[in-house]
This record gives C-alpha cells, sequence and structure tokens, in this order.
C-alpha cells in the first residue's frame, strides 16, 4: 500500500499534465473540422470517457473472472471499486455526446444503437452498485457482483459493434487498431495524448476507490491499523 | 420425473403464479388502443412495440416466485443434497414457469397479432418469436431472480433487465422484416442460437448461486 | 473398517467471526453422533458442512456413502397449501408400506386429506420426520429433531432411531434435551 | 504546427465555425461537466478516506 501511495502521486501529475496539454492542444491548436465545424473539438473530452468507460467494463470483468476461480479478495474489491467509477465515465460520455449532439444532428438525444447501449452500460453500472449494497453479507455481494459482471458482459461487443451493425446516425469510431486512422494526424496526436492522460486519472480515480474498499472492509485487520 | 409433479402441483395450487401474469398481459393488449386513437393507422406499428414491452414485463413478473417460496420452505435445500443434479432440476423449473406461461402467453399475443394486424401471414410468423423470446426472457429474469432471491425479486430482474435490452432491438427488425415480407429466418436462427447458449448456461449460473445462498 | 464420515480439523469462520475450529470426528456404520452446543455454536453449520451445502474454511471432511444423505433442517420443505396426503405423494413416501404404521403412531393417520396449514407446528414437524423414517439412506443428519414434539412422538423417535442403528445406518444429530439414543457426545462450544 | 486557431480570447470563447454558427458554448459547457465531475469524484474519495482513517485511529 505504500508503494501504491508513493506510485499515484506520479501517476496522478503526470497524466493531469498530460491530459491538460491535450485538451489545451485539442481545443485552441488543431484546425477547424470542414464539416462539423468548431464543435468537433468535444472530440477530445467524448472519446476518451467513452473509450474508458467500456475499458473499465472489461477491466471489471477480468478482475471478476480472477475472483471466481482464484478465490482472490482484492479483485472483488477492485470490482466492487471500479463500479461507481464506471458510472461517472460513462455519465460524463454520455452528456458530453448528447452536448455534442445538438450542434452537429439538431438534437441532444436520438434512439440511437450506440447512445442506447451506453445508456445501458450506465445502468448497468448504477444496478451493479445497487446490487452489492443490497446484500449485507459481503463474501455472498461480491460473489454475485462478479458474476452479474462476467455475465453482463456479453453486452460489451454489442455496443463496441453497434455502429457498425446498425446504420445509424453515430459516427463509427475514430481510432481503431487496425485500420488506418479516420482523421488527420493533427488531430490525432492530442486525441491520443487526451485518452492516454485521461486513463491515467481514472487509474487514480480507482486507486482512490480501491483504497477506500480496503479500508472499509478490512478495517479490524491489524496491518490496517498499522498502516493507518 | 417428480420434480415435474412437484412444480404443477405446486402451480395447480397457486393460480396466482401462473393465471396472474396471463392476466396482466391480457389487459395491457386491451388496454393499450385505448389510449390511443382507434382509428389511428400506426396501431399495428404501436403494437408490436407494446407486445414486446407486455412480454417483457410479464415474464418479469412470472418469475417473482420461482425460487423464493422453494428457498423458504426449505425445498431448495433438499434438491442441493439429492443425487439429481441440481442444474437440471432448475432447468426443469424454468421450463415448466415457460410451458405455463410462456405458451399461453405466445399464443395469446399472436391471436391479438390477429385481431390487430388483420394478418395472418403475420400471426402466425410471429409465433414462434414468441415462443423462443418469452423463453430467453423467462431464463434471463430467473438468473436476476436468483441473485436478489432474499432481497425481493425486483432488484434482480431490474439489474438483469439492461442485458435484455439488445434483444429488444433485435425483435424489432424481425418484425420490420417480416412487415416488409423480407426473410426473418436469420433473426429467428440468431434468437435461437442465444436461446440454446442460455439455456445451458444459465441454469448453471443459477446453481452456483442458489448454492452461495444456501450456505 | 472405515469410517462413513471423517472430519479432520474442521473450522468456520463467519464475517471474520471463529465458530468452531479444528473439529474431529469419526462415525461408523451403525454409530451415532450427538452435536451440542450452546446457540449460535455452529450446531446447524456444521451438519450443512457435512450435506455438502457449505463450504468448510479449514480441513478436511470424507463421505463414504452408498446412497444419498437425508437431511432433516429446520426447514421442513413441505408445501403449506398442499393437503398432507400430497406432500407425502411429492416426498414420493404416499406408496411406502409402513407409512400407515407411522401415522398412527403419530396420531395423523385420519388427517390425510387436511391441508398443511391447518396442522400444528408439531403435527407439521411429525410429517417432515416421516421422510426420515421412510427413507432409504445409510446417513440420517437431523437438525433438532425433537422441537415442538410432544414426550410421546419423542420416544418414538428415539425407538426408531436406536432401531435404524442397529440397521447399521449412521446417524448425526444436535439437540438441546438430551436423547435417549446410544450416541457419542461432540460438544462444540468447549472448542472455543 | 504551433499556430493558435483562434486569435483573442473572445475568439475562442465563441468558436465561430465557417457555417456561422457558435460552437464555444457546446464546448465549453462539456469542458465544465468533464473537469466538474471528476473534481467531485476525486473530493468525494478524498474526504471519505480522511474519514475513515480519522475513525480508524
Amino acid at each position: 500500500m505504500y508503494q501504491v501511495d508513493r506510485a499515484y502521486s506520479y501517476i496522478f501529475y503526470v497524466s493531469l499534465v498530460l491530459y491538460l496539454v491535450s485538451i489545451f492542444w485539442g481545443l485552441f491548436v488543431t484546425p477547424e473540422d470542414f464539416v462539423q465545424g468548431n464543435s468537433y473539438r468535444i472530440i477530445y473530452l467524448h472519446v476518451p470517457a467513452s473509450f474508458i468507460s467500456q475499458s473499465l467494463y472489461i477491466a471489471m470483468a477480468i478482475a471478476s473472472a480472477i475472483f471466481l476461480i482464484w478465490k482472490v479478495k482484492l479483485s472483488a474489491y477492485l470490482v466492487r471499486s471500479i463500479a461507481p467509477i464506471g458510472a461517472i465515465t460513462t455519465f460524463i460520455a454520455l452528456i458530453s455526446g448528447s452536448i455534442w449532439g445538438i450542434p452537429t444532428w439538431g438534437t441532444w438525444w436520438v434512439w440511437d444503437a450506440r447512445i442506447v447501449s451506453t445508456l445501458i452500460l450506465f445502468i448497468m453500472y448504477l444496478g451493479l452498485i445497487s446490487l452489492h449494497d443490497s446484500f449485507s453479507n459481503h463474501e455472498k455481494a461480491d460473489k454475485f457482483l462478479s458474476i452479474l459482471v462476467l455475465v453482463g458482459s456479453v453486452n460489451i461487443p454489442i455496443i463496441k459493434m453497434s455502429v457498425e451493425w446498425w446504420s445509424t446516425l453515430h459516427q463509427p469510431a475514430s481510432i481503431t487498431i487496425s485500420d488506418k486512422p479516420a482523421i488527420d494526424l493533427v488531430m490525432l496526436y492530442p486525441l491520443f495524448g487526451s485518452i492516454v492522460g485521461f486513463a491515467g486519472i481514472v487509474a487514480c480515480l480507482v486507486i482512490l476507490s480501491s483504497k477506500l474498499q480496503i479500508l472499509r472492509r478490512e478495517r479490524n485487520k491489524s496491518w490496517i491499523k498499522n498502516y493507518v | 420425473m417428480n420434480i415435474i409433479k412437484f412444480e404443477l402441483l405446486k402451480l395447480r395450487n397457486k393460480s396466482r403464479g401462473w393465471l396472474g401474469p396471463i392476466l396482466v398481459f391480457i389487459l395491457i393488449m386491451v388496454a393499450f388502443p385505448l389510449t390511443v386513437e382507434i382509428s389511428n393507422k400506426d396501431l399495428d406499428q404501436s403494437f408490436f412495440a407494446v407486445l414486446w414491452i407486455a412480454v417483457l414485463l410479464v415474464m418479469m413478473l412470472a418469475t417473482e416466485d420461482i425460487f423464493l417460496e422453494d428457498f423458504n420452505d426449505g425445498s431448495l435445500e433438499q434438491f442441493a443434497i439429492s443425487d439429481i443434479s441440481f442444474p437440471y432440476i432448475i432447468s426443469v423449473k424454468i421450463f415448466i414457469y415457460w410451458l405455463l406461461i410462456g405458451v399461453p402467453i405466445s399464443i395469446i399475443g399472436s391471436l391479438f397479432c390477429l385481431g390487430f394486424t388483420n394478418s395472418g401471414n403475420l400471426a402466425i410468423n410471429i409465433f414462434p418469436i414468441l415462443l423462443i423470446t418469452s423463453y430467453i426472457f423467462i431464463n434471463v429474469f430467473s438468473f436476476g431472480n436468483a441473485l436478489s432471491l432474499t432481497k425481493g425479486s425486483v432488484l434482480g430482474t431490474l439489474v438483469t433487465l439492461p442485458l435484455l435490452l439488445p434483444l429488444l432491438i433485435v425483435l424489432g427488425k424481425a418484425v420490420i422484416s417480416i412487415n416488409l415480407n423480407l426473410n426473418y429466418l436469420g433473426f429467428v436462427a440468431l434468437l435461437l442460437g442465444v436461446l440454446s447458449i442460455i439455456i445451458f448456461l444459465i441454469p448453471l449460473i443459477i446453481s452456483y448461486i442458489i448454492r452461495a445462498h444456501l450456505e | 473398517m472405515q469410517p462413513k464420515v471423517k472430519a479432520t480439523n474442521l473450522s468456520y469462520k463467519i464475517n471474520e467471526k471463529k465458530l468452531f475450529q479444528n473439529i474431529s470426528f469419526e462415525l461408523m456404520a451403525g454409530k451415532a453422533i450427538h452435536i451440542q452446543g450452546d446457540n449460535g455454536s455452529g450446531k446447524t453449520t456444521l451438519l450443512k458442512i457435512i450435506c455438502g451445502l457449505t463450504n468448510q474454511v479449514k480441513g478436511e471432511i470424507e463421505k463414504k456413502l452408498d446412497k444419498q444423505i437425508c437431511f432433516l433442517g429446520h426447514k421442513n420443505a413441505l408445501k403449506q397449501y398442499l393437503t398432507v396426503e400430497e406432500n407425502l405423494s411429492l416426498l414420493n413416501i404416499i406408496n411406502h408400506p409402513d407409512l400407515k404404521q407411522h401415522l398412527i403412531e403419530f396420531g395423523l393417520d385420519k388427517s390425510l386429506d387436511i391441508n398443511l396449514s391447518s396442522l400444528s407446528f408439531g403435527q407439521q414437524k411429525k410429517i417432515a420426520l416421516l421422510r426420515v423414517f421412510l427413507n432409504d439412506s445409510d446417513l440420517i443428519l437431523l437438525d433438532e429433531p425433537c422441537v415442538g414434539l410432544d414426550t410421546q412422538s419423542q420416544n418414538y423417535l428415539c425407538r426408531f432411531l436406536n432401531d435404524e442403528l442397529e440397521h447399521r445406518k449412521s446417524i448425526l444429530f444436535s439437540s438441546h434435551i438430551s436423547l435417549d439414543i446410544n450416541s457419542e457426545k461432540l460438544n462444540l462450544s468447549d472448542q472455543v | 504546427m504551433f499556430n493558435f486557431e483562434f486569435n483573442s480570447l473572445a475568439e475562442a470563447f465563441l468558436m465561430q465555425s465557417q457555417n456561422g454558427q457558435n460552437h464555444g458554448i457546446f464546448v465549453w459547457s462539456v469542458l465544465i461537466i468533464v473537469f466538474v465531475s471528476i473534481l467531485a469524484t476525486f473530493i468525494f474519495y478524498k474526504m471519505s478516506i480522511k474519514k475513515i482513517t480519522k475513525k480508524l485511529k
């Protein structure tokens, strides 16, 4: 835990600087988009959030698999502590997406596959939290939570593929690992930077949240008393 | 064989358990045209929207009591230590609930479809889709119910509801393609594929969850 | 001869609180063990561990059984809204030749078509016990079998269990009061 | 590479596009929402950890 505390501050400052520089660069330095005008600059805030919100769910699914197979208690704490952070990033993605929708589509909400599936993701995060909190027996709650996370992970590929499967208003993903990026390099660098920076900031949040979980759940252990 | 007898006896004596959801379904289907203008030509469009939502809600209601009673009186305990495999017992349980609630609802649903759209072709085509969908719904909601077994069924089914929403998109697409006389067998195959995975996985997961509850 | 159930160093914790520690025992065919202990000392949990419903935190348990376990816990596994007869048929013992005799002994032979909910707690317990009487397992686990029973029925239960022991069945039961059964004692309260 | 798109702060605030619309309000409000919600989460967790450590001591 001491090492984590030290690493935490490094990660925090590095990613904060990276994020702020990328946002600044994206907002003021990159040229205006030909089709969407200046409103496309929201991409530097929207894409990191929506990318991270799905990645967090995948991280949660991996952690719950580890918990169910090897009975590692810490990964159960991790699952529980990622859930609220995931809810917040999904919320940011939804809000920024719908504000972006006003100038580009003329409406702040469409019943579009990707938007709806992001909303589903948001509801699922909230459901996971409420399920865990409804059990007073934490060991049972951990088990049920990780089962639900694993079963719910079938939704992630659906969110990923929704834009390709259903021809809808939402534009296809701007960056993919395999293909050539669909946007210009000048715009890509700050986008990439903002994704990495945002991921770092969110990682800090996850660390804080897990710390809170550990403190709450292990409060009777002697090592916690030493740590505090 | 005993488990089938067990479930049937149980449901025969608790008509609320299976008759209630069917009545609610009929009520929704009868009541919704009253809220829109009868002369409205779009009625057959909104009909399908209401149909799927009604099936979803009724299946949510139907699974309300599927495990709770047996958990409270200790029958699940006895099943769990008996020689017959536990996932098998659970899948039989779900199957009987589907037989008593899902199948009647599918029949009634396609009858309503005939009444609303005046198209026999549509009604016949919607029937297998209704059968498969109700079976998928009942499986997933049973899973949700098992999750929050001791905390009331509402929480668990609400938590599993998001899992079913992608399925609703598929259903909507299937109805559109039936309406346009396109080939909708692809959607049926997709639904069947989902069902065949669910039918094996869900009882296994539920048996794991219930064992955790029984500890 | 091999023991039917052999437990070594069983421990159980619930929410980080130790319930019992290092329980060991061997149960031979034709023997009985009486589990004693205060409230909350883990009698029910120990029985559940032997059933396989709960997993012990530490220790090992070996079972050498030919047939399935017969377990009667606090919950009767009876349906309140069914008649006695239907309940017995659900338990698959309605056609058992010895059923009649047990029913007479418990004074229930005239109430077969009565709804279970109109029977008293003790009478319901007796019907649940019928499953124990008419089973064909070789390990019987009883959790507080005497709660709500009158003295007469208690004596009948003890007579029956002693009979079963002679038929080389094994019995594990927990009870507050001492029962007239040839059994070893296992006290959970001593362990802490 | 490093030339600013906007000449003045006012221009950056308005973010007028080529089609004549001002997109600044959208961009800035998203920026504020993102920053505020992240900051609020940080504060919430810091406060909770401080509270629980105080209690444990």
